[in-house]
């Protein structure tokens, strides 16, 4: 999911007698390894396994009420207690599948429509790729939460799902002005045109020449979407219009937000969701970093910024002025 | 000449569509603005006023959707964007006057801000990679990764409160009326300060982190070490060469940002109870206030136009690459 | 004419840090003449680049400068090491004494400022004290110097072609009348045709400013038409240092050899091109010996142990020329650092 | 605008703040639009004033004359006659006539949209000092709201071109305050001079709009409001405490219900006895307590739904003290008389089926979503599994409108007799079927011939006698059938601090809600002196 | 040819035999490619002002260009940059639609957009793009564009592996199984430029048009992929076309040599003759402006300054509203009258047979 697609060439097994072959495998996984983005993928696997087996560890049932009204934090409650009693730590880990779920479906929704509109309308050219990009310039005209907001309200009653679909559907134009333009320079590219001349057919081209060099750009606009549909989700339980029932963070937020916990002082109420959601999203904007110096070789800074120079002193490495280090004198 | 001109007719498709989407998805709303102030009511209303009420709104008369339609179209070309429910009758557009200013004002100022200091610290930290402002960046990260209303009622929980120099809520204190006089505007800007400290801080991350990134690719290319062959002082390269030239894509998400002011402050509102266009929107939405809601919206969507107008233009003034001869 | 300007000595560069560096320049010992211009060749990767930019200390990260001197000598007052300059000196000392002009001249122009800007820019920069218009009078005669109209001063760079804009760049090299010029591969971009012409017009001004240029290519039949000494680099290292002529009739080094047998001749009878078989060293894992021994017709066992040292070869009787190579050692290793007396 | 109307400030001790959680205002004074900043905030009260001063809480107590010095019910309540007050002027100084208040009831009868209460007005006639309406049936059921109008001056709104879609910028009444300024956040009303009755102690009021409840709650407990109605969460905490010795809430009942409403028309909610069994298991305390922060809307135990103390002078003597208490075994015995089963954990009909109940509440609904859950833990004491539902408002307001619903809590009319709350829900004449909207009251679709000829009775009965025993009658459906269950009283109260302000009522002198939306508001104004 | 024979090129042989195009007895066998008054011009976009006068403005890339290739020969097409060498190239590749003219393929026109005639064309015509860095897809191996090159064109059989390792033998990247997985950056160039090379004979064309394959590339390995060409050509018996702006190399690989300026042929002939005597004005420029390491001594010898300022030292001509007549004259140093004015044709030059130049110069008819 969130690991960047474009290394599945890397996954092609590379011939052993091929020297260069891990190295140059390892010199692209890099980006994995740099401490930004590991962190990110730690901490965004993490989430992932709360989703998957939240329900079952959960100590309590989200919902359940208890005669513990409102208890701070404490060994029996880790998070502390609602006003009705509910246990917040099995609502925040409870709460994090439909996070989890409507962030991932609504960026799988959004990176797909993006991908069609934005690679179609950037190959096509003409009047058709014109059309599809005025639709995609009215999308982005269109204020994404308002609409999710109206249409969330239009629509009776749904799960997480419909939902997502919802937040997919409204905010993939961002992704598609940058597929399209990236597709436009590729399409110039030497690589297409010779595909194209050695007698490929279009949508071959599209899928197998353009599409794999797009994946790191899908990819970052799959996380960036991903963020945004998470924030969506929880502003909308938070303002109260979403219909759904299922506990995610946003709902305890509304709770807390509803019964003015801070006022009450149940600062229990309202930080550990908070908190989660800073760090998913951090987790998710370190993700992104990692595709970004991925795509922008220039951006990585797995190279070192300092080094030692031979009087032992640290000396940054800057543009203009290149370090002299000095030679150990024998 | 050309190039304008497709780009004026681009916004005219696109005000165009967007304008009638914004007519018809509220009609796609089940219900409608009478049973919802019923509803709001919860009892205070009694269930009899539901007919004076349809009356009063001119609902009782149906018209098919595309005769509306029509209607909104031929009244917006007469400028009137009707009358609104939830303030009925005042008319939309004297709503939006009201509250419009106070979020071009305070969102506006602080997306200028952001943008500028969030620019200038991306600048000096892709400039000098490594360096403390560098360090700043996943501090930045986490804290644009918090959700903006709760980072909003953190800060109202621990800096405003009674004897607090923070009012809590409102865009000023109650009892003055807005005017150019010293005391309003002094209380004006005394409520705006906490709500545009805590949209600083999380709007900020993405400007230092577009702009760094922007450097350090800006700051590899040769006219950079052109520049420093040539024994300019590191201050002119950095701004007049690398920044002047890493700033240019930075340009469209700035007056996209611009055009979402409009829009994206609901959340600034509901938490810091500021009267703007934001919270009239949620209020619009929660009833049912077609007018309303289709007078914001297009006011958004011009906005947003009207900002990558602006950019396109801003374009054209900072890049001569773009500039068309003759 | 024998006086050295610029004395490169030990010179090494590397890209990165700790094991992964690459060794791009070696141990380079190369000295500029005054009011010569020195071919620098090689193949595509063999560190001229990094060379020109190491010396002015202009590399970008990663790379660092692992050791060595560039010493220069001004007109007047005593020679200093480049690389130990403070940065307030070195910004003083560059295009003042020594300016580049780089691979690619559409990328070291600023897009978005005027032509003008840039060359008046560089000015302010050294004389801070000069009025504007003294420097819009500067840059105009600039621009006449290689013949572009003075109206073109207020183009931007995209507005200009290919050929005008290295020009624009040549110019700008030539404002503060530098002693020296590096040019790094400063043609390539362009078609034949615009190529003479600038070539043409850089060794008309060469012999009007007198300045020394340090002429970076890989095509070898030009540094062979216009260069007074061709150095020839590979693998990080200076392999061969001659005279044009010298070593376009006898070159030393296989390598030099194998380059001048690279390319057909436009006239004269059809010689017969051997090329180089093999392909270019790792420069993160160089062989122990010499780098080019693994593509060598001619290696033999001292070649894969020992590096070869660079000096003016024994068999040969000639003091203007040196080569690093086993097959032609030196006749005095003390001699090798200084390449010519 | 202008500067001078920040200068000055104001005498902290002459001026009360009233908040209200309602979000930036548009200047609109129309008094008679419930859309209005007007409205919404209550001021339009203490612009305008009504014929007759009625007290809510205590709805058999007779009104205070206001406006109308006396007023007469003849023929079978289908004829009044009004005696309007002399010497009371305007604030633009005209003298207020009988010709004023004709014009007022006549405004409401010729504009549909005005007449918000639907009263069927018909002839008007204006004479000397009085006013004479005349009706073609008996109003007895609408006599309050009849009283209740507010006067408005002929002269001013005579030359108003549509009442309707006016907002009457220079508000011109007979109350004790004119409008001094208005912006989106802050309406400020100033008293005025000649006032008919002694002017009151509060020289200005300011109305203040917070966008939310957290808002209005923090301003109350700073002090920056005085007076408000709000749902505060935990208000010992939240807000008595940070001062108990000035600030008070009081929030009495008043003749009107909230309560768990099925569709009697879906199986297995056709069955009074199921109706009734859960009626004996949902725990009114938890409630009242949890949901309701142990104050909002009274608690309502009454078995005949009919809430304390206002509704007390309506209950029939055998249903007197008769409440609900929570008793799950009687509710078990109740349906396994009925031919309900309980299978281990679970309630099967007599059809075979189990029961479930659906309960929907919109989803922003904080304290209807805590009653409903506190609800869905009750029921499956008796092996019903509910599920809470929570949907859009608008599209919970569409289903209750169609009856595409299982359960919900909802409301019910008041009124000043337990009439109207009966009616909307067991009035036959009201029933829609289910699936068709625009209903009007009967969201349960109950049909009950009995009921509707009762409250038929009620409306129309020429005698006291009558009314009362078609009140029983209504009473006795009411516990017998169980149509909807009250679980508690609707409320119109509020949050007053005392710091500045004495003479607000309370529990012991309960002269009127504590609402400053209501048209008690004035009268509480003029209660109000200066703290010591 | 029959000593060579692969299992690919007795499969061509079959396929050629069966293409209805050899069936053609209008051109001489030998005459693969041919193309007559070819002609491209590019819109270009429309200012404010030719909206309203109406005009239609475009670049005339290509103008009036005859060519042959022929089977088992090399054409060199050299001219500056900008002179619409590539156009000729994608107007012979059928990758652009052409303005005017006709390509005849074994004597026989075609004109094909897309599809399935344009999937036939191509197993004939193959083109090798100019940037061996640009024109193979990072992101896919060795294995995978030449796969692909022989599954488009059914050339793969039953043994696609036996049929990769010959078209990597046959462009001399032995061992193949040390080049097959690997992917484009992990190649050197003139690795690089022999895949895409392969590529294009993975098809097994008849004609190979090659746009400066070697230009991004190093002397040294320049070197290796054109003598892979020529070895290609006496193998294979292609016909190529040799695209190049670097007039020695098109005088050791080329049999005949075209010279284009401003989008038209300006010389031809044999490419000894072309280059060692040149006879258009232009020619004369180009090679005299090339580096020629015999011109030892910068100080004696030609002098460099010696090309005439004034008149070569213009710009290459507008394409838009290109000079009249001949389209060389402002830069000619011996322009005359009726160059300005009226547009030179093919005039046979006398030193070799098949040389010709379009200048006035050359006018029999005037000069005796
Ligand atoms: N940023 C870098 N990191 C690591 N290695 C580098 C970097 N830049 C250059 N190199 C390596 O340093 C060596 C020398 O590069 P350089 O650019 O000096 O070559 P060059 O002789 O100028 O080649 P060309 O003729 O292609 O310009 C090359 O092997 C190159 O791969
Ligand atoms: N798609 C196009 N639209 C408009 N003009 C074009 C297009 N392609 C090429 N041209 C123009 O046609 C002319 C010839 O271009 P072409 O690429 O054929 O030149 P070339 O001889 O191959 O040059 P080079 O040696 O630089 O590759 C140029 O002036 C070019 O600007
Ligand atoms: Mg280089
Ligand atoms: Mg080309």
């Amino acid at each position: 999911m969130a690991l960047p697609a474009a290394d599945f060439k890397a996954v092609a097994p590379l011939p052993a007698e091929a020297i260069a072959g891990p190295a140059a495998k390892r010199r692209r996984f890099r980006f994995l390894t740099g401490g930004k983005t590991l962190t990110g993928l730690i901490v965004l696997a993490f989430f992932v396994v709360i989703a998957i087996i939240g329900p079952w560890i959960a100590p309590f049932d989200p919902s359940a009420r208890s005669n513990d009204l409102l208890e701070s934090p404490s060994g029996k409650h880790w998070f502390g207690t609602t006003h009705l009693g509910q246990d917040i730590f099995s609502q925040v880990i409870v709460g994090t599948r439909s996070v989890m779920l409507v962030g991932l479906t609504a960026g799988i929704v959004a990176t797909i429509l993006a991908v069609l509109v934005g690679v179609t309308s950037g190959y096509l050219g003409g009047s058709a790729g014109e059309g599809l990009s005025a639709l995609s310039n009215v999308f982005l005209v269109i204020p994404a939460l308002p609409l999710i907001i109206i249409i969330g309200t239009a629509l009776p009653s749904g799960g997480d799902y419909l939902v997502a679909v919802i937040i997919g559907f409204t905010s993939w134009a961002w992704g598609a002005r940058i597929l399209r333009a990236q597709t436009l320079s590729l399409r110039r590219r030497e690589y297409v045109e010779a595909a194209r001349a050695s007698g490929e057919s279009t949508w071959r081209i599209i899928f197998f020449e353009i599409l794999p060099n797009l994946t790191a750009v899908i990819a970052s606009s799959f996380v960036g979407t991903v963020v945004f549909a998470v924030m969506s989700e929880i502003t909308l339980a938070f303002v109260g219009v979403s219909s759904f029932s299922e506990w995610n963070w946003g709902t305890i937020l509304f709770w807390a937000q509803s019964q003015q916990a801070l006022a009450q002082g149940a600062w229990w109420w309202f930080v550990p969701a908070g908190l989660a959601i800073a760090i998913l999203g951090t987790a998710l904007s370190l993700l992104n970093f990692g595709i970004d110096e991925f795509v922008s070789p220039r951006l990585r800074s797995g190279g070192k910024t300092k080094a030692k120079n031979a009087a032992g002193k640290t000396v940054r490495l800057r543009v203009g002025f290149t370090p002299v280090l000095g030679r150990e004198k024998p | 000449m050309r190039y304008l001109l497709q780009r004026l007719g681009f916004y005219v498709f696109t005000a165009w569509a967007a304008v009638t989407i914004n007519f018809f998805i509220p009609r796609l709303i089940p219900g409608d603005p009478v049973q919802s102030l019923i509803t709001k009511n919860q009892g205070n209303l009694s269930a009899d006023a539901i007919q004076s009420l349809y009356v009063l709104f001119g609902l009782d008369k149906n018209e098919s959707l595309i005769t509306q339609y029509f209607h909104y179209w031929a009244q917006l070309f007469r400028g009137d964007l009707g009358l609104s429910f939830t303030f009925f009758p005042t008319p939309v557009t004297s709503v939006i006057g009201d509250s419009l200013p106070w979020t071009i004002i305070l969102v506006g100022i602080t997306t200028v801000v952001g943008f500028l200091i969030g620019t200038s610290l991306g600048v000096v930290a892709g400039w000098k990679r490594g360096s403390w402002v560098d360090g700043l960046l996943p501090v930045t990260t986490f804290l644009s990764s918090v959700p903006y209303f709760w980072l909003g009622l953190i800060a109202i929980t621990l800096l405003a409160g009674p004897g607090s120099f923070f009012p809590s809520s409102g865009g000023y204190d109650p009892g003055l009326v807005p005017g150019w006089d010293g005391t309003f505007i002094g209380s004006a800007v005394q409520h705006s300060l906490l709500p545009a400290l805590t949209i600083l801080i999380s709007s900020m991350g993405s400007w230092i982190l577009g702009m760094r990134n922007m450097m350090v690719t800006v700051a590899s290319e040769d006219y950079i070490t052109v520049a420093h062959a040539k024994g300019l002082k590191e201050r002119r390269v950095m701004v007049s060469y690398a920044a002047r030239n890493a700033l240019l894509p930075s340009v469209s998400g700035f007056a996209l940002a611009l055009g979402f002011i409009v829009g994206g402050t609901l959340l600034v509102e509901i938490v810091f109870s500021y009267p703007g266009v934001g919270y009239e929107l949620f209020q619009a939405v929660g009833s049912q206030d077609y007018p309303l809601m289709q007078g914001i919206f297009l006011i958004i969507t011009l906005s947003v136009l009207v900002a990558n107008l602006l950019a396109d233009v801003a374009y054209l003034v900072l890049d001569p690459r773009t500039r068309k001869e003759g | 004419m024998n006086e050295p300007v610029l004395e490169i000595k030990g010179l090494d560069v590397d890209y990165g840090v700790g094991a992964e560096a690459v060794h791009a320049v070696q141990d380079v010992h190369l000295t500029l003449h005054r009011g010569e211009v020195l071919g620098l060749a090689g193949e595509s990767g063999s560190g001229k680049s990094t060379l020109a930019y190491g010396l002015t200390r202009l590399l970008p990260p990663p790379g660092v400068i692992r050791g060595g001197e560039v010493i220069y000598h001004p007109d007047d007052g005593e020679p200093y090491d480049v690389l130990q300059l403070t940065p307030k000196q070195l910004r003083d000392f560059r295009w003042a004494e020594t300016s580049i002009v780089f691979q690619g001249a559409m990328n070291s122009l600023n897009p978005v400022h005027k032509v003008s800007t840039q060359l008046m820019d560089v000015i302010k920069a050294h004389d801070p004290r000069s009025t504007r218009a003294s420097r819009l009078a500067r840059a105009r005669e600039l621009l006449r110097l290689v013949g572009i109209a003075a109206d073109r001063l207020d183009a931007y760079p995209h507005q200009l072609s290919g050929g005008m804009r290295q020009r624009v760049m040549i110019a700008m090299a030539l404002a503060l009348e530098p002693r020296v010029v590096i040019m790094d591969e400063p043609t390539t971009a362009l078609d034949v045709v615009m190529q003479r012409q600038i070539l043409a017009q850089l060794v008309e001004l060469r012999e009007r400013l007198g300045f020394s240029v340090l002429f970076i290519t890989h095509d070898l039949s030009l540094l062979v038409e216009f260069s007074d000494r061709i150095a020839i680099m590979y693998g990080g290292r200076i392999v061969e240092q001659a005279r044009g002529v010298d070593l376009y009739r006898d070159a030393l080094h296989p390598y030099s050899d194998g380059l001048l047998h690279s390319f057909p001749a436009l006239r004269g009878p059809r010689r017969e091109l051997t090329g180089i078989p093999g392909s270019p060293p790792d420069q993160r894992s160089l062989p122990l010996g010499c780098a080019f021994a693994p593509r060598c017709p001619h290696a033999f066992e001292p070649c894969a142990g020992h590096v070869p040292v660079l000096g003016a070869p024994a068999d040969r009787d000639d003091t203007t020329r040196t080569v690093a190579c086993w097959l032609h050692p030196a006749e005095d290793d003390a001699t090798a650092t200084l390449s010519l007396s | 605008g202008g500067g001078s109307a920040n200068a000055g400030g104001g005498n902290a001790a002459a001026v009360l703040n009233v908040g209200m959680p309602n979000g930036p205002q548009a200047e609109n004074n129309n008094p008679f639009l419930e859309t209005s900043a007007a409205a919404s905030l209550g001021y339009r009260y203490v612009i305008y004033e009504p014929l007759v001063m009625l007290n809510r809480v205590k709805p058999q107590d007779p009104g205070k004359p206001w406006l109308a010095t006396k007023w007469d019910w003849s023929d079978n309540y289908k004829k009044l006659v009004l005696t309007i007050r002399d010497g009371v002027k305007f604030s633009d100084g005209t003298p207020m006539t009988a010709e004023d208040v004709a014009y007022t009831f006549q405004l409401l009868r010729d504009n549909k949209a005005l007449n918000i209460d639907s009263v069927p007005y018909k002839d008007i006639t204006p004479s000397g000092n009085q006013v004479t309406l005349a009706f073609d049936s008996s109003q007895f059921v609408n006599q309050v709201k009849i009283l209740q109008t507010i006067v408005v001056p002929k002269h001013i709104w005579s030359t108003i071109k549509d009442p309707t879609t006016d907002t009457v910028k220079n508000p011109v009444g007979t109350g004790p305050y004119t409008l001094k300024s208005f912006t989106p956040q802050t309406i400020t009303v100033s008293q005025r001079t000649g006032y008919w009755q002694e002017a009151p102690k509060v020289k200005e009021i300011r109305y203040t709009s917070y966008n939310d409840n957290n808002a209005q709650v923090s301003a109350l407990t700073s002090g920056a409001a005085e007076w408000s109605f709000v749902f505060i969460p935990n208000y010992k905490t939240v807000y008595v405490n940070k001062d108990p010795q000035h600030y008070k809430l009081w929030f009495p009942a008043q003749l009107a219900v909230h309560g768990l409403w099925f569709n009697t028309e879906k199986a297995p909610w056709n069955n009074a006895t199921l109706r009734q069994a859960i009626n004996k298991v949902i725990n009114r305390d938890d409630i009242f307590n949890q949901g309701e922060a142990g104050y909002f809307y009274p608690k309502n135990d009454q078995a005949t739904g009919i809430p304390s103390p206002a509704g007390d002078p309506f209950i029939a003597p055998q249903y007197k003290g008769q409440t609900v208490k929570v008793d799950v075994a009687a509710a078990k015995a109740q349906l396994t008389g009925a031919g309900f089963k309980l299978n281990g954990n679970q309630l099967v009909d007599p059809a075979g089926k189990p029961v479930t109940l659906k309960l929907s509440v919109p989803s922003g609904w904080s304290d209807y979503i805590t009653d409903l859950e506190i609800i869905k833990d009750n029921l499956a004491q008796i092996g019903i599994t509910a599920t809470v539902d929570k949907m859009n408002q608008d599209a919970w307001t569409k289903s209750v409108d169609t009856g595409d619903f299982e359960g919900v809590l909802h409301w019910t009319n008041d009124g000043a007799t337990p009439y109207d709350m009966y009616r909307d829900v067991m009035d036959g004449n009201r029933y829609k079927p289910t699936g068709q909207g625009g209903i009007n009251g009967n969201y349960g679709r109950y049909k009950n011939d009995a009921a509707t000829a009762a409250l038929q009775t009620y409306a129309n009965a020429a005698d006291d006698a009558s009314r009362a025993t078609a009140m029983a009658t209504l009473q006795q459906i009411m516990i017998s059938e169980q149509p909807m269950i009250p679980l508690m009283a609707a409320n119109s109260g509020g949050e007053y601090s005392t710091r500045n302000w004495t003479g607000w009522p309370d529990e012991n002198n309960q002269y009127g809600p504590a609402q400053p939306t209501l048209r008690n508001a004035l009268d509480i104004v003029l209660h109000l002196k200066p703290a010591a | 040819m029959a000593e060579e024979n692969t299992v690919a090129t007795e499969q061509a042989v079959a396929d050629r035999e069966a293409a209805p195009a050899t069936a053609g007895a209008a051109a001489p066998d030998d005459v693969v490619l041919e193309a007559s008054g070819l002609t491209k011009h590019f819109a270009v976009r429309k200012r404010g002002r030719d909206l309203l006068t109406g005009t239609k403005r475009s670049v005339r890339a290509v103008d009036d260009v005859d060519l042959v290739l022929r089977r088992g020969r090399v054409t060199a097409l050299v001219g500056e940059s900008g002179s619409g060498k590539s156009t000729v190239a994608r107007l012979l590749a059928q990758l652009y639609p052409r303005t005017g003219g006709d390509i005849r393929l074994h004597g026989k026109s075609v004109t094909v957009k897309g599809g399935k005639a344009f999937r036939a064309y191509c197993r004939q015509v193959q083109m090798i793009f100019q940037d061996p860095f640009a024109s193979l897809n990072p992101v896919h191996t060795v294995r995978y564009h030449l796969t692909r090159a022989l599954k488009i064109h059914d050339r793969a059989g039953e043994d696609v592996e036996q049929a990769l390792h010959d078209l990597l033998t046959r462009v001399q990247l032995t061992p193949p199984e040390r080049y097959v997985d690997k992917f484009p950056h992990e190649l050197s160039g003139g690795q690089r430029q022999r895949v895409a090379i392969a590529r294009a004979l993975g098809a097994d064309p008849e004609a190979l048009l090659a746009d400066e394959p070697v230009s991004m590339l190093d002397v040294s390995i320049r070197l290796g992929v054109l003598n892979l060409l020529r070895d290609l050509k006496e193998r294979l018996h292609l016909a190529i076309l040799y695209i190049t702006h670097d007039i020695a190399s098109a005088r050791y690989f080329a049999d005949d040599t075209l010279v284009m300026y401003a989008g038209r042929m300006v010389e031809g002939g044999d490419s000894e003759t072309v280059t060692q005597s040149p006879a258009h004005p232009y020619t004369r420029l180009l090679i005299e402006s090339a580096p020629d390491p015999d011109r030892l001594d910068p100080g004696t010898g030609k002098e460099p300054g010696e090309v005439p300022e004034e008149k070569g030292a213009g710009e290459p001509p507008s394409l838009i509203a290109p000079p009249s007549g001949c389209r060389f004259h402002p830069r000619c140093p011996a322009a005359m009258q009726r160059c300005e004015t009226d547009l030179p044709p093919r005039f046979e030059v006398d030193d070799s047979p098949g040389h010709w130049a379009a200048c006035w110069l050359y006018d029999s008819a005037v000069t005796p």
